[in-house]
């Protein structure tokens, strides 16, 4: 019985949002220029088939790759912020300025300092889901309780130990918040660099088919990368159960 | 990108870069790779798709491309203002200008006079509107009275189609796709070169330093892209096909129409008149686009430019 | 061993400053048991928190071992007022964690961790996480990781108060057991008067608000004391009942409505 | 008022499944105060859960003032063993959450708040949030939460369990002179079996794991019951002892080592 | 001392930084078209002050009305989501799908749907900040701590009151991390919109000083962005210590 409803109610979700898109279209009359209807894209999407898919082959790698790095560099960073307050205060405003920096005026640049390969696009992944991974680990590392923090005190932790072993456990549910985040964001950065330099990769298909006036072969590819980034979604969301059951058994 | 066959030892490894994208305009390119011309020239090349005129000069500069296909009267203006003095131009690909004003039949627009009181959507900050002064003059409307819209390249066919602008100014041979995206009405077409014959279209270029390094090899580019272009000429349903297998994304009959729209504008010599880039340059000039003292020497490279 | 010179400590507040400690004087010899009895909010907690260097007084001086405090030490443990069990590891797992801190080797750990929650009856409960255990299971977890590190100094905040009365006699004569094998330096807080004169040596009386010493009584009673039904003993009858004077008189909180 | 029938509850768990309860039998008349005792984790604080309607029983059935138990009532209120204050809310205005939530007048239960934390001997600190607060600071708080709802059912959670023998003699004086003026039906957890005795009408013994009653006494002492000193009392004295060796027989948890 | 401190650090962490940037164009030699040193920046910034200062009140204004409304909604989503998990169940992850179409893919629909005034842009921040506030006020509203949800279900609290009085609160410090990440992504938002439909804007000022190449112009506008976006995220952090300063307080 739960079983069968774990699966139904998102697919009930999903087709009732397929249907609302798809009765849009006909009632209001939309052209597939504009908005094509499912079957328009099913369409597409049957005319090259192992084209997409190599294609949304590439985006997932430049994805996770970069997405991989801005964990890493991200917790390290979290860590480190939260462990020397004065860097903080000195650096974290710096940080902040430069995410703000439009990422869509930065592509353009890193493919003139990178060149056309996989690297700038890896690096405007990076470069987009590394602030919110930052963000809420460290909001995660200051909110150790204080009996926890007097805890790891008294029994002269290092601070190393005092991370690993205390802090970074309790951050877990909060940072995964950044990864959730984080996740969808690097999806998002892996297509604007490939908008922005269309040597391959899902976005290269969206700006392309839109240059040639195929709507439905552009949406094709959005709705591949809609799949894709809910299928890492949920990804980050099942390693959360198996990283921190713990987390839901404490709150009610 | 496209690498072709396997190179062979001796072969030079350049990129090059499309105007824009992967449409019928730059599939000459892909036919030459395709045909074997590159590779006979003893090029390995690698064709990466371009993006507006600048970034692609941007990209020469910083040398992540030897060659590109770009505007060469918006190449002109910028180095004009010297923001791209060591590129130089070294084949034409459009003899004159494609840039256009293109409108739905049925709009009340036939006629330079009928743009007046309406809105035109452009390229964001695009030779289009900056040619439009001039062009206004020597047509005799009143420029102040247009109505600019700035978009996405790629969005001007939709905001035109939707109706959220009168007409566009944009490249003629982009009219097919336009009357796609309209949803089969036919499109009135003012070409700017009507008034403005003097200026050029696209063209090949490349940063001073590899002209210099290597003319030989630019040479060889030359001729081999030419030959391509000529092939797409006589063979424009082949050409899009083969831009179709290259280019997955790429539509072929939008192409088609492309290529047969272009081939009045294009000379498959590629030639580049001296005298006729000097009055290129009045012609900017005299418009305030570039300030004086721009030479054709420093904007074409006539060693490498065929000049007959 | 721990030596507390005229320590005061006050916490700042938006409208008035409280005054937790005032002018403590204290020394607590070499594997002598003190236990600290006085007033809910009357300053115990702070006390420990001070002798284990968490807090600083705000003045006055604190030593332990000879050298003023600076900061927290390995030899000194804490056992505070809350559990504070980490709730992604198991009971054992949390006993563990001073061991692996300390870098001790880790097989023997786990084996004394296994004896130590045994002997406090939770024996069958090892793997479980502390949402499954109950309140008094939880101190019991709590307990054993203070344990578990052999401190040569052993400060414990009410350790016994979520255990019921039989468990608490037994964890009270285990706990002097302990002491009297390997006699910690130990300041133990608590609720019972009674068990305060069954377990200490000495016997410090806290007065509120601000803590100030009231009374240093010296339990005379030869060990090991049996506990329970022994509490009924004449000598430590009476002085169960002069803490109590003394706690009653010791200040006006809590009063009846 | 309140009548449990056969009523077990089990915990599921990766391994084994936890008994908690097993089969509990009891009944409470209107305004009668039963007091339960029992070994830490024998099922004493997943009873008041029961009995409040947060938890389910695996089987058997439990009415509240004739009908059954589907969830939280109104006229229902539960300490719970831990404090659980909102962190960002002052004593008072912890207090005061029951009021807000049952949307009574706001001026008389703001009066009635501040005369119950002054009872509770906390006069000075109505305005300090739950960090500033003592261990059994915090506790007499979630006291006064509890008792400013005026419920007809009171459970309490081992209410004095951070508290100083004397204070917790004071609250419990307070805690019978209330029931003597309005009577509650209360259900009383405690680990005091002195407390029990002096309290309750009867003290139900539960035996652990799984919890079952193993014995109910009724203390058929005339009220007021003057607590402290009288607790040397011969009939008082009789049934601690009585429930002592109860207790001690009710379970091999908490063995000696 | 504290008072001085407090703003020397940042202010140190901001000279360093520019005296990176600067030196890093000075011995590499960098054209100012491809990255301008600081002088040149400021140079352009004097050319037209008010015109620049106009066009970031303009982007101000979009972002934080857009910002605005996706907190509002995002708000009532996530209490609406946590409360009844079948829906949540049901909708999250076609939440999830949405989010993840580009949005420089949305922006010229958004133009086309809606036209070329404020709306399309901030419906674009709106849709671009929504998601990580979402994601960040529902952690915080399922952690609330079992003894407190106990509490609330003990006192017969109804759901209203429960999330009013009890898990909202708690759920502050958490969701806080969403307002973080969202303030800086409203802002990204409102210049890809201003980008794509250059009407007015920071984002406008970019593109159009890019297309003439002005490169220092285009800078100019991208420091006053990220000037404008550090501001409006120490204020969200200014409001957090304002509305929750009983976090800091338990932890440690
Ligand atoms: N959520 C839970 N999951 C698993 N086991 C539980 C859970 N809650 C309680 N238990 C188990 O049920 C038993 C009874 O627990 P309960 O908290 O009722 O004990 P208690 O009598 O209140 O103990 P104490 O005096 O220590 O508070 C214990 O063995 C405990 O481990
Ligand atoms: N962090 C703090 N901020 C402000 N006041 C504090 C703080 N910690 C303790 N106090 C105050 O200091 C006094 C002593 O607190 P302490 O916790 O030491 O009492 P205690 O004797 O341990 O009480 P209990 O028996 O209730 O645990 C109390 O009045 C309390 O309000
Ligand atoms: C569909 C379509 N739209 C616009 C252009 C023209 N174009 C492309 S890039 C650019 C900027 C050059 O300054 C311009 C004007 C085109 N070729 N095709
Ligand atoms: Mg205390
Ligand atoms: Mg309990």
């Amino acid at each position: 019985m739960t079983r069968i409803r774990s699966w139904a109610l998102p697919l009930l979700g999903a087709v009732t949002a397929l249907a609302v898109w798809w009765s849009a279209t006909v009632v209001f009359g939309i052209r597939s220029f504009f908005l094509p209807a499912p079957p328009d894209i099913v369409e597409a999407f049957r005319r090259q088939p192992a084209y997409l898919l190599r294609e949304a082959g590439s985006t997932v790698a430049v994805t996770v790759t970069g997405f991989g790095i801005a964990v890493v560099a991200g917790l390290l960073l979290a860590m480190t912020l939260t462990a020397w307050r004065a860097l903080e205060r000195a650096t974290l405003p710096v940080l902040v300025a430069l995410n703000s920096v439009p990422k869509v005026a930065v592509a353009p640049l890193l493919v003139v300092w990178l060149g056309f390969g996989a690297q700038p696009k890896i690096v405007l992944v990076v470069l987009i889901c590394f602030f919110p991974v930052v963000v809420a680990t460290m909001a995660g590392l200051t909110s150790t309780p204080a009996e926890l923090s007097e805890l790891s005190r008294s029994l002269s932790a290092s601070v190393w130990q005092a991370y690993v072993k205390i802090r970074l456990p309790w951050a877990l549910p909060q940072m995964f918040v950044g990864l959730k985040v984080g996740i969808s964001l690097a999806v998002i950065g892996a297509v604007v660099a490939e908008i922005n330099n269309p040597t391959g990769g899902l976005g290269a298909v969206i700006v392309l088919s839109g240059m040639s006036f195929d709507t439905p072969l552009a949406f094709a590819a959005i709705t591949l990368l809609a799949v894709l980034s809910t299928a890492l979604f949920y990804l980050v969301v099942l390693l959360e159960r198996l990283l921190v059951p713990w987390a839901r058994a404490i709150s009610g | 990108g496209d690498s072709g066959d396997a190179p062979e030892t001796s072969a030079d490894k350049v990129t090059y870069l499309t105007a824009f994208g992967a449409v019928g305009r730059d599939a000459f390119a892909w036919v030459a790779q395709e045909k074997g011309y590159f590779r006979d020239a003893g090029l390995d090349v690698t064709i990466q798709l371009g993006a507006a005129t600048g970034e692609n000069i941007k990209v020469l500069s910083a040398g992540q491309a030897q060659f590109a296909n770009l505007d060469m009267t918006g190449a002109w203006i910028l180095a004009g203002k010297g923001q791209a003095p060591d590129i130089r131009a070294f084949a034409a690909v459009h003899q004159q200008t494609l840039v256009s004003i293109i409108a739905l039949e049925g709009s009340g627009i036939t006629k330079p006079k009928d743009l007046e009181g309406r809105k035109l959507g452009a390229a964001t900050g695009s030779v289009n509107q900056l040619l439009f002064p001039a062009y206004a003059k020597l047509a005799g409307i009143d420029a102040s009275k247009v109505e600019w819209v700035n978009a996405a390249p790629a969005q001007l066919p939709s905001l035109l189609a939707s109706g959220r602008v009168d007409a566009l100014s944009t490249f003629l041979i982009g009219a097919r796709g336009i009357e796609k995206a309209a949803g089969g009405k036919k499109t009135v077409v003012l070409p700017y070169s009507e008034f403005l014959p003097g200026l050029f279209g696209n063209g090949l270029m490349a940063s001073s330093k590899v002209t210099a390094a290597d003319p030989d090899m630019v040479r060889r580019f030359r001729d081999a892209a030419l030959k391509g272009l000529q092939y797409t000429l006589d063979h424009p349903d082949e050409a899009a096909q083969i831009l179709k297998k290259a280019q997955p994304t790429a539509d072929v009959t939008a192409a088609v129409g492309e290529i047969t729209l272009m081939t009045p504008a294009v000379k498959p010599s590629g030639v580049i008149d001296k005298t006729k880039v000097a009055d290129a340059l009045t012609t900017l000039e005299s418009n305030g686009l570039i300030p004086p003292g721009l030479t054709p020497e420093s904007v074409v490279d006539f060693s490498l430019a065929p000049t007959a | 061993m721990i030596a507390l010179t005229r320590v005061s400590r006050t916490f700042p507040a938006r409208t008035e400053t409280v005054a937790a400690l005032h002018e403590i004087d204290l020394t607590v010899a070499e594997g002598e048991f003190v236990a600290v009895i006085g007033r809910s909010g009357c300053g115990k907690s702070t006390l420990l928190r001070l002798i284990a260097g968490l807090l600083e007084p705000t003045s006055g001086t604190i030593t332990v071992d000879g050298g003023p405090v600076r900061g927290p030490r390995r030899d000194v443990a804490l056992m505070q007022q809350q559990p504070a069990l980490l709730p992604w590891r198991t009971a054992l797992g949390n006993v563990l964690l001073p061991v692996e801190i300390a870098r001790l080797p880790r097989a023997e750990g786990a084996d004394r961790a296994r004896e130590l929650l045994d002997a406090v009856g939770l024996a069958g409960f090892h793997h479980r996480h502390p949402y499954e255990l109950s309140g008094g299971m939880q101190q019991r977890v709590a307990l054993c990781r203070a344990l578990i590190q052999q401190p040569r100094v052993l400060l414990m905040d009410e350790p016994f108060s979520a255990l019921d009365a039989l468990t608490r006699e037994d964890m009270a004569a285990q706990l002097q057991a302990l002491h009297l094998a390997r006699p910690a330096t130990t300041v133990f807080v608590t609720h019972s008067i009674q068990e305060a004169v069954l377990l200490a040596d000495r016997v410090v009386v806290l007065s509120p608000r601000p803590g100030r010493v009231r009374e240093v009584l010296a339990v005379d009673i030869p060990r090991p004391r049996s506990l329970g039904r022994s509490a009924a003993l004449p000598a430590v009858a009476e002085c169960v009942a002069h803490l109590h004077d003394v706690l009653a008189k010791a200040g006006d909180d809590g009063r009846l409505s």
